[in-house]
């Protein structure tokens, strides 16, 4: 399941969806809004989605996870909006047999969000400017 | 009578929608924009968008405009440069994700 | 901080430990009871350790991470005792400026946590038996 | 007078504490044991140990009680195979890690 969010991410729930008598091994990566990024000052940051699509490259993502990694559940939601540092800006969440596959599938689902999911990030700087953010 | 035959160039105007996302909002000045275009193709349509902002904004350089890192997308699907524009198309543009 | 847990393990808590304004990246890797294990139906698992020296190599391992990888915290427990299907064995968080630090230190704590802090697994089978599991 | 020098061999007993963990428990049939020992090292006090089940289980095969994959223990921190043992010391004997 991908999902976009303008609530804060439960990462309980999530990690609920995750579960089965199968799986020996759960990774999950989660990002936080840090206080900074490139050098400069951050106080908050906004993200912006393109829902259709978003929505349908995440789920094409977690489908090709479980094409390629032997696992059994792949959970992903993005969070949209205002955010504040530490707030949660994406989870992702893979439960398998074996701990290898689900650390694999973890970071490849992560990697291909990142860098297709039509999500984009625009901070605000201490020096009272904003900007969009490129890719790092 | 010869049967009518219409080149891209001199198409009649068709209304479109577009949408920006991104930083491509800030660089072409708008959001969202429904507009007369005799562009056929997402391409013909970026081309156009950037000549209009180029000639306005002295100080935008080309490059930052440049189509190869933008994606089109016509209707919420992704779409090629060089797909054709029908009457009506909701077109957007979007910049590399930044996403995570 | 390497710990061994009596009690069920509380993840909410441990990811708590984690939180810093510097931190970008947060992986967890959660180990549970499966219900199969090497060809054989397990119905319940009991976890012994040599808890001096577990605790001992935990926090080696734990060090060893931080000097290897560019990161903000690292938190490992691992439970001792009884355990049923589906309850967790292991927590590992790491989190970190970035990603990339973040899934390759959480990786490597668990890896060398499994190969390398004493503690043996009994497995209770559904034909009654049970004994003592090495690594796959 | 002679300084009385002793080997390993005539050095008296002396009190050790064993104990065991994971399946050397159930392979050497105890878990934890206080035994007066003329061994003067875990690896002579593992021969000793093993010899004695040996004898008493003829189905064991010494192979699965061969010290590479075990590792010594001498109050509570890892010690190796020709290390001294002394009077009171607590020894255990760790097959290889299954946690996680």
């Amino acid at each position: 399941m991908f999902a976009l969010s303008q609530q804060p991410i439960n990462a309980q729930s999530l990690r609920q969806q995750c579960q089965d008598p199968q799986a020996g091994g759960f990774v999950c990566f989660e990002g936080w809004v840090r206080d900074h990024n490139q050098g400069k000052s951050v106080t908050r940051l906004a993200y912006e989605a393109y829902p259709a699509l978003a929505k349908s490259e995440g789920e094409r993502i977690l489908a090709e996870a479980r094409q390629r990694f032997d696992i059994v559940q792949a959970v992903c939601v993005h969070r949209v909006g205002m955010l504040d540092i530490g707030d949660m800006a994406v989870w992702v969440g893979v439960s398998a047999a074996h701990r290898d596959a689900a650390f694999k599938a973890c970071r490849y689902i992560l990697d291909e969000v990142k860098s297709r999911v039509p999500i984009w990030k625009n901070e605000s700087w201490t020096d009272g400017e904003s900007g969009w953010v490129e890719q790092e | 009578m010869r049967p009518e035959i219409k080149s891209a160039q001199d198409s009649p105007a068709r209304q479109l929608t577009v949408e920006l996302y991104g930083r491509l909002k800030d660089q072409l000045g708008f959001v969202h924009s429904t507009r007369q275009t005799t562009a056929t193709t997402p391409a013909q349509l970026w081309q156009e968008l950037v000549a209009e902002r180029l000639q306005q904004h002295k100080g935008l350089e080309a490059a930052q405009l440049a189509p190869e890192s933008i994606r089109p997308v016509i209707n919420d699907t992704f779409a090629a440069w060089d797909d054709t524009l029908t009457e009506g198309d909701r077109v957007a543009f979007l910049p590399p994700s930044s996403g995570g």
